[in-house]
């Protein structure tokens, strides 16, 4: 017999898989000077989802489709997240597209079908709807990155995104295959149950297992030794896909990981942290220490987006409630920062013209005082300086690992973003301090919306800065 | 007008004076600068007058309160305020009068000076701070004074700012007092520590608490404290009043205008070490050490540095030697507990050494600046006056029975003789040794300079003349207290209990009581002098000059050949300049420029600052090539990774 | 009628949204910029009499208490208040701001508006930390003030700003980074609070004091700067422009000081007590060590650094003199002294520093030199200045009428009490700060005229008279009448000195 | 003999670890490293339906058939940005696109 499933969770992500459907059989019919419509149309999908999400938000949560679709605090608010990052990120990169005539609908279509593949990943509570909901995310991207067909360096990065990517969902499954084969069951909560029986008689099999889980999210979030792909792929993209892979997947990738890792195997939570102190302190290690040899700003970011990593499973691996809540604030805000900085560099392209070196940003300061200070204050976010939101991020991630007497790692932790800072501050350097150079910035003009966008999401890192209890109060209410 | 009232206008007559022409000097202009000056000087002058008579005759109370409260901390109040005895009124008459002579001089000594009001402002301003040294009534506002003069004299000494001797000179000056600050300050810090108070008469009443207490200053070495505060204490005075090794920086300080050289650098300004320790008398006999330290610096200074004088050849030079050995005097009579002694021939001495940089300063104007005693000569026919009062001056130097210095030096040769602490023998022979020599070459330069015959070029010699009264006049005033002084007020300051109140000798200390054992009256101790050998050493060094430089002056060149090693011995003024300059200035750049580009430069920034900096950048560059960039790499540290963990999570 | 004004907050926000304004004001008229910029500071400045006049010095206790909860889900508190410590350094802060805004008037045309909303913005930064009782609060403050200044410095800097400005950065970062640690640390002891007064009574092991202790004294020492960590301050004063050199050396610095007030002593008494001989030691070396390396500076900008950094070597000694003190006298007395001149010290180097760069930017303006050699006789062409340079190079040798000499002195003579050999060789400062300071004055003022460039200089305008007297009365005033400073710290410095003489184990 | 769940999983492992030694060693031909992956997948369906078997639980099964598809997919686009590299490249070799290193 059948049940009649509850669909209404599931809203958000029906409505735009719908909408995506329409916004690729209009697509078609458009003329190229009418892409303007495809945006617009993707972005009204994208609030709508939006709406949904708000709309079907629970008190505290509801589940569905035999258990194995969950909608929590959590889900709901990583959702708006990625919706709303997901909204920046198509309307920054108008311009850089149009420059590069790839001004093409497939990107936005893309674009929707990978948000979806990440809401999935968001709600999904079942191993089979994680792999799908992943392997969504991941073709979309694979796609993505290939999609300026003329250009060698995205077709590379592309080719080696897809080989690794392919081999770490492997990993991951035959992870999850293990699982199955212990347990006997796809779903999480019946997962979490059957493990705490388990946990005692076959320890080996379970860590056997759960490394390769790890691994499995390692990669997708980029930890050391897993990140091999990261810088590569951030600096051969088009710099819009860039802008879009550096932000909103960690946020799904950081969902991933607790409806994995907390909600399914919280009873292994001794082994998953011992290995995320190790990934951790190496990602912080690695990524601040090669960060500095970088000239290459696209990469220089990815890099720093390695440390950042770090910081998230700090926090993670605390495995204390707000452990968890201040690694999703960091998880959040650090999509948001980057956003900025992305989004300052994808300003900086002109036709012909792919602005990606360090030294592209000399002198803006002189040529665009405003879009230079919106950086600026991106930069000393990542650094973690306040006021600026980077600073509350570490320093909650901070305290939960002090909380459970892992001084020493804070203390790693806080020496490697000195390193860090100082790849930041000269990025300030640049902008501020050196002369511009010819040819290289001259003064932008970016149309209304992106520049209120963008001032706005600038400002907003000062914002939440002094008032993080705006975001905070929900983090903590996700694991509350 | 209330006596409050007096006190306070007294110092705050000569500074306001001194804003008046420092502040408003071009407004003023010249004579607006000097008439202000002069006029506030004055007022202070007859006040000063007033209080001594007030103190002296009518036998006013000691006053003692304080201005306002500086500061209190941890319970101590740190007040100004001032103490009006016998001694402070002696003092105020003494650095007024001389102050208000040299003010008037002035005016024709920088008469085109382009300077002007700047230098009445000093003086006016270094009369203030000296008079706030000696009206205080704590040891806060003594060191303030202190260092107050010290700033004056250090701005005065380098008044040509363009010499480089004078800026030289000035640096020298003030760096040298600060050694000797160093050691004051430390003092005051004992007292503060013992006594748990700044004010004069509550140290005094405690000064007890340090006798018994001992303090380890060398570790296995126990000083009493008293003896260690007394002599830093007396550190500071070496600075200020010139005592080896401090003496250093007097005879270089005649690179300021003369009449400074009269009023700071042989009046009043060196002479405050002397009143220093005679106003902390009461701590200084509790300590025996500490006056024997005092007397044997003094004796010291008072032979060797008369000696340097002969060879002098520097008209100002040769007196500001004689002003050290004067000194020395003084700080012998201290050590010999004879402090109204010592007192005494700070007052004879500051008139009539006074009167002699004066008298010099008023050749050097007829010289047209020429200051070399080898190129003058016969110049009695050309400026009677000056030649008359310098007469007057050296007499009173030498110690010529009757005149102002006989008394005072005489008082203090005789208390040496019967002073009884360990070193007094040592000072005794000193004292009489320097009187020869003082008398030597005293009469040396004042033969070389007024008789013989005219060894200054043509030029010169039809310019000399006798210079203005402004400058005569103050000659004059000057030269009548250098006569008589001693006489009328021996018997007063020194037999007449004056000081009873204000100066504290133990009674085994009866160094003077002998001295008021052999006086009755100022007749019979002109007379008694001739018992002494002090007169006759005299006359012989009078003599000896006389014969040296006027009768065969041939004898000079040949003792120069014969005793050249003395010569130069005393020609480099036993080479203390030569060894400061070498160990203390230029070591101490060694060190700081060994500390800096060592230390700083090499090894705190270079190795480790900028060094863990490289070392980041070097392991970053190496590391980077970990990425490739070939996929199959990129793979394998994937699985590698893979199978750390699964050996760490699976095995560990 | 201030009783119910939210008065820190005023001083706080005022000159950082005046300085927003000043930002927005925009390099197109620089004048319109400048007026706004000195409005704003010297409304800063009037807005900070209050702080004084109506300030209560019979209490210990905290005055013009603001607390509002800010982020609860740390406990993270918008907590302000003054006591007997941080107010004077507030009203040095917000009088510093007027002058420097005076001295940047026709000096700096290049970027105006934004130069002067820098140091508006910074001065609220300060004054927030001066007046942050919750330790995040304080350390945002903290850290966002190097923000500015690294601008400042990077910007409108010297031919090697940069090597400068990140060293300062960097080695600033650093220190603060460990104590950021410490805080969270007592956070999760204090079962939740940041409240710095909660951590003063937070009872710790001795190791775990003696962490905390050194977590702290890597940020203050970096920040006062205590040898051997003083090596960015050279860099930043030579290469920093005038202003930059005033608020780095006459407020900045006190930060360090300030911080060992507030933290340290009061938070860990026990490791302070244990490890005073190492700052004592620190203090010294700053004394002596830096006086020396100070003579031979060929640079004025770096022989005044190198100077302030002996200075402040007084500051830590009387600090930490302190618990020497207690060890040989039970009554503890003198300790307030030694605080007390301490503080007095921080204070005065404020004027004096901050005058003394003023004195060198005046002739750097003329001459585009700070070389030493470069000059000389400059007293010759600019008799006016020539007497503020030397009244301030008197004050800066500490002669007694000067507030030079207050701290030194108070320090000295307490510091006597713990050993003889420590007031010995804190006291060589007396030499040595002559000797460095008039050496330069001598080479620099005196002299015939050097060169044509010495005989081409123009004396000091109105403006720079202005600000130059200015500074010369606050010198003056304070050193001839230093009770009304001393006297609002009792209160609170007795109280601390109680509080630091009760053992936490 | 009877064949055991735990041969399934040996024989599993091997094609994993083979699927792996491909990825890895192979620095020729871009092929074969999608057909490693691909042979990667199987390796996961052998274990998954393995189990399944012996579970007897279909879940298993029917991931199975989700891995196979998407396994299409993924293969379909690996290809295509295979025939974008060869425009640009003019080669598939793997040692050939190290263009972005360090």
């Amino acid at each position: 017999m059948f049940i009649q499933p509850n669909l209404l969770p599931a809203l958000p992500e029906m409505v735009m898989l719908a909408m995506t459907c329409l916004v690729l059989v209009v697509d078609l019919f458009l003329p190229q000077e009418k892409r303007g419509f495809t945006l617009l149309l993707s972005v009204l999908t994208l609030l709508l989802t939006l709406a949904a999400v708000v709309f079907v938000a629970p008190v505290d949560s509801i589940s569905s489709f035999g258990d194995s679709f969950v909608l929590d605090q959590l889900a709901v608010t990583l959702k708006i997240a990625v919706c709303i990052i997901t909204i920046l990120v198509f309307i920054y990169s108008r311009d850089y597209l149009i420059d590069h005539d790839i001004y093409k609908g497939e990107f936005y279509v893309l674009g929707l079908f990978a948000t979806l593949g990440m809401l999935i990943m968001i709600s999904a509570h079942s191993f089979l709807m994680i792999y799908l909901g992943l392997e969504l995310l991941s073709l979309s991207l694979y796609a993505m990155i290939a999609f300026n067909r003329k250009s060698l360096m995205a077709s590379e990065s592309a080719m080696k995104y897809f080989v690794l990517g392919a081999m770490a969902s492997g990993l991951l499954l035959y992870g999850i295959s293990i699982f199955y084969g212990i347990t006997g069951t796809l779903n999480i909560n019946e997962l979490a149950a059957l493990v705490a029986a388990q946990a005692d008689q076959n320890p080996v099999a379970l860590a056997f297992a759960l490394t390769f889980i790890v691994v499995g999210l390692s990669f997708k979030l980029g930890a050391v030794p897993f990140h091999m792909w990261l810088p590569d792929i951030y600096q051969g993209s088009p710099t819009a896909v860039t802008l879009f892979i550096g932000t909103a997947p960690k946020i799904a990738g950081f969902a991933m990981t607790i409806r994995l890792l907390v909600d399914g195997l919280s009873d292994l939570q001794v082994d998953w942290s011992q290995m995320f102190i190790v990934l951790a302190v190496a990602s912080m290690a690695i990524g601040n220490i090669i960060a500095i040899a970088q000239t290459n700003f696209k990469r220089l970011l990815a890099y720093s987006t390695i440390s950042h990593v770090g910081f998230i499973l700090l926090g993670i691996l605390a495995g204390t409630a707000n452990g968890y809540a201040s690694a999703m604030f960091y998880t959040i805000t650090y999509a948001i920062t980057a956003s900025v900085s992305f989004g300052v560099l994808i300003l900086l392209n002109r036709k012909g013209f792919e602005a990606e070196n360090i030294n592209d940003l000399s002198g803006l300061n002189h040529t665009n005082p405003w879009y230079a200070a919106m950086l600026a204050i991106a930069m000393f976010s990542m650094a973690g300086v306040p006021p600026t939101v980077g600073f509350y991020a570490k320093l909650s991630v901070l305290q939960a690992v002090v909380q459970v007497d892992l001084v020493w790692l804070a203390v790693a932790a806080v020496l490697f973003s000195v390193i860090g800072l100082f790849y930041y501050l000269r990025v300030v350097k640049v902008m501020y301090f050196d002369e511009v150079v010819e040819d290289q910035v001259t003064s932008i003009k970016p149309s209304l919306d992106v520049r209120i966008l963008l001032s706005a999401n600038g400002l907003s890192l000062i914002g939440l800065g002094m008032f993080p209890s705006l975001l905070m109060v929900y983090c903590i209410r996700a694991f509350a | 007008m209330s006596m409050e009232s007096i006190y306070l206008t007294i110092p705050l007559a000569s500074l306001a004076g001194a804003i008046l022409a420092g502040f408003f000097g071009r407004q003023i202009g010249r004579a607006g600068a000097h008439w202000v000056t002069i006029l506030g000087v004055g007022t202070s002058f007859v006040l000063s007058c007033l209080v001594l008579k007030d103190v002296a005759f009518d036998g006013a109370p000691i006053f003692n309160q304080s201005l306002y409260t500086w500061m209190v901390s941890d319970g101590i109040r740190f007040e100004i305020g001032f103490l009006i005895d016998s001694l402070t009124a002696l003092m105020m008459v003494v650095v007024t009068s001389v102050s208000l002579m040299v003010h008037i001089y002035t005016i024709g000594y920088m008469h085109d000076d382009p300077g002007y009001q700047r230098f009445f402002c000093y003086i006016s301003l270094f009369t203030f701070s000296m008079l706030m040294l000696v009206m205080s009534n704590n040891f806060l506002q003594l060191f303030f004074g202190w260092e107050a003069v010290g700033l004056v004299s250090y701005l005065l000494i380098g008044f040509w700012y363009t010499r480089d001797t004078a800026i030289y000179a000035n640096l020298k000056a003030f760096l040298v007092n600060r050694v000797g600050d160093f050691g004051f300050l430390l003092g005051i810090a004992v007292i503060l520590m013992y006594t748990g108070s700044l004010d004069y008469y509550e140290v005094f009443d405690r000064a007890d608490s340090m006798v018994n207490a001992t303090m380890e200053v060398i570790p296995g070495l126990d000083w009493t404290v008293i003896t260690l505060a007394c002599i830093l204490l007396f550190v500071g005075a070496m600075g200020k009043s010139a005592q080896v090794p401090l003496h250093v920086w007097l005879p270089d300080s005649m690179e300021g205008p003369t009449p400074i050289s009269a009023l700071i650098h042989a009046a009043t300004m060196v002479t405050a070490g002397i009143f220093m320790v005679a106003r902390m008398s009461p701590l200084f006999e509790l300590s025996e050490t500490a006056l024997s330290v005092v007397i044997i610096i003094g004796a010291t200074t008072a032979f060797f540095m008369g000696l340097i004088g002969i060879v002098q050849n520097d008209i100002k030079r040769v007196v500001a030697y004689s002003t050290l050995s004067q000194l020395g005097y003084m700080t012998v009579a201290l050590g010999a507990s004879a402090y109204s002694a010592a007192i005494f021939h700070l007052m004879t001495h500051a008139f009539f050494k006074a009167l002699l940089f004066l008298a010099a300063g008023s050749v050097i104007i007829a010289m047209h600046h020429e200051q070399d005693i080898r190129k003058m000569g016969g110049l009695k026919k050309y400026m009677p006056i000056t030649y008359w009062v310098s007469l007057a001056g050296s007499l009173a130097l030498i110690g010529f029975p009757g005149f102002a210095g006989y008394f005072s030096k005489d008082a203090i040769i005789v208390a040496t003789q019967n002073a009884t602490v360990p070193g007094a023998g040592y000072a005794y022979v000193m004292v009489l040794l320097g009187v020869f020599v003082t008398a030597f070459y005293s009469f040396r330069m004042f033969f070389l300079v007024f008789h013989g015959k005219e060894r200054m070029d043509q030029h010169t010699k039809e310019h000399l003349h006798e210079t203005a009264p402004v400058v005569t006049i103050p000659l004059i005033l000057l030269a009548i207290p250098s006569v008589v002084i001693g006489w009328l007020t021996i018997e007063t300051v020194l037999f007449g209990g004056y000081f009873d109140k204000a100066i504290f000798t133990l009674s085994e200390h009866g160094s003077m009581a002998a001295v008021a054992e052999i006086f009755h009256g100022p007749l019979n101790f002109v007379l008694h002098g001739f018992v002494g050998p002090a007169v006759y050493l005299a006359a012989a060094g009078v003599g000896a000059a006389w014969y040296i430089y006027l009768k065969k002056p041939s004898i000079a060149e040949q003792t120069r050949e014969k005793f050249g090693f003395i010569y130069n011995l005393l020609d480099q003024k036993y080479y203390f300049d030569r060894f400061n300059e070498v160990v203390f200035a230029t070591t101490s750049r060694g060190i700081g420029h060994v500390l800096w580009r060592l230390g700083d430069a090499l090894v705190i920034d270079g190795l480790v600052v900028n060094g863990s900096a490289r070392l980041v950048g070097w392991i970053s560059g190496i590391v980077r090539h970990v990425q490739t960039g070939y996929l199959n790499h990129y793979a394998f540290v994937m699985i590698t990774g893979l199978i750390l963990l699964l050996g760490w999570a699976v095995l560990g | 009628m201030y009783a119910d004004w939210p008065l820190l907050s005023l001083v706080i926000w005022t000159p950082i949204i005046g300085g927003i304004l000043v930002l927005f004001a925009g390099d197109k008229e620089p004048s319109g910029a400048r007026k706004i910029a000195l409005l704003v500071s010297i409304v800063t400045f009037l807005l900070t009499l209050p702080l004084y006049s109506q300030f209560n010095t019979d209490t210990h206790l905290v005055q013009f208490v603001e607390r509002e909860s800010w982020i609860p889900a740390f406990n993270i508190e918008y907590f302000l208040g003054i006591d007997g410590i941080s107010m004077p350094l507030i009203l040095l802060t917000s009088f510093t701001t007027v002058i420097v805004v005076i001295a940047a008037w026709e000096v700096i045309q290049y970027r105006a508006s934004q130069y002067l909303a820098a140091f508006l913005i910074m001065e609220g930064f300060m004054i927030g930390t001066f007046s942050a009782l919750d330790s995040i609060l304080f350390y945002i403050f903290f850290e966002a003030m190097l923000i500015p200044m690294f601008l400042v410095i990077g910007v409108w800097g010297g031919a090697n700003r940069i090597y400068a400005t990140l060293k300062f950065f960097l080695y600033t970062f650093i220190g603060s980074v460990l104590m950021l640690i410490a805080l969270i640390y007592m956070y999760n002891k204090s079962d939740g609070s940041f409240a710095i007064f909660d951590f003063h009574y937070l009872p710790l092991t001795l190791t775990e004091q003696v962490l905390i202790f050194l977590a702290f004294l890597v940020a203050f020492a970096v920040k006062v700067p205590m040898w051997p960590v003083h090596t960015w301050l050279p860099d930043a004063h030579v290469e920093a422009p005038t202003g930059g050199s005033v608020i780095l050396a006459a407020i900045m610095l006190k930060i360090g000081g300030y911080g060992f007030l507030r933290f340290s002593l009061p938070i860990t008494p026990d490791a302070s007590a244990e490890l005073d001989w190492l700052i004592i030691t620190m203090s010294l070396t700053a004394v002596v060590y830096i006086g020396f390396v100070a003579l031979v500076q060929q640079d004025m900008k770096k022989l005044i650094a190198y100077s302030s950094i002996a200075h402040m070597g007084f500051v830590t000694l009387g600090f930490f003199i302190v618990f020497r003190i207690m060890d040989v006298d039970s009554s503890a007395q003198g300790s307030a002294l030694a605080l007390e001149g301490g503080m007095v010290q921080m204070i005065s180097h404020g004027f004096i520093s901050g005058a003394m760069f003023l004195c060198v930017g005046v002739m750097y303006d003329r001459m585009h030199s700070r070389q030493i050699a470069d000059y000389g006789g400059v007293a010759n062409t600019m008799p006016v200045f020539a007497a503020f340079m030397v009244f301030f190079a008197m004050a800066n040798a500490g002669l007694p009428g000067t507030s030079g000499f207050v701290g030194e002195f108070m320090v000295i003579l307490a510091s006597f009490k713990a050993s003889f050999w420590i007031a010995f060789l804190a006291a060589l400062t007396l030499i040595l700060g002559a000797a460095y300071t008039l050496w330069m004055i001598k080479r620099v003022i005196f002299g015939g005229i050097a060169n044509d460039n010495v005989k081409a200089l123009s004396d000091i305008n109105k403006r720079e008279f202005l600000f130059l007297s200015l500074l010369a009365i606050a010198v003056l005033v304070l050193g001839l009448w230093p009770d009304p400073l001393v006297n609002v710290m009792h209160a609170t410095i007795d109280n601390l000195i109680n509080h630091i003489s009760i053992s936490k184990i | 003999m009877t064949v055991e769940l735990s041969h399934y999983l040996i024989l599993a492992a091997i094609l994993f670890s083979i699927s792996i030694a491909g990825i890895i060693i192979n620095r020729k031909n871009i092929i074969i490293l999608l057909m490693s992956i691909e042979l990667m997948l199987l390796a996961v369906n052998l274990n998954f339906i393995a189990f399944s078997h012996y579970l007897n639980d279909l879940a298993g099964q029917v991931f199975v058939f989700f891995i196979l598809t998407v396994a299409a997919a993924e293969a379909a686009i690996g290809l295509a940005i295979l025939v974008v590299l060869f425009r640009n490249k003019q080669s598939i070799n793997v040692e050939d696109i190290s263009e972005m290193k360090g």
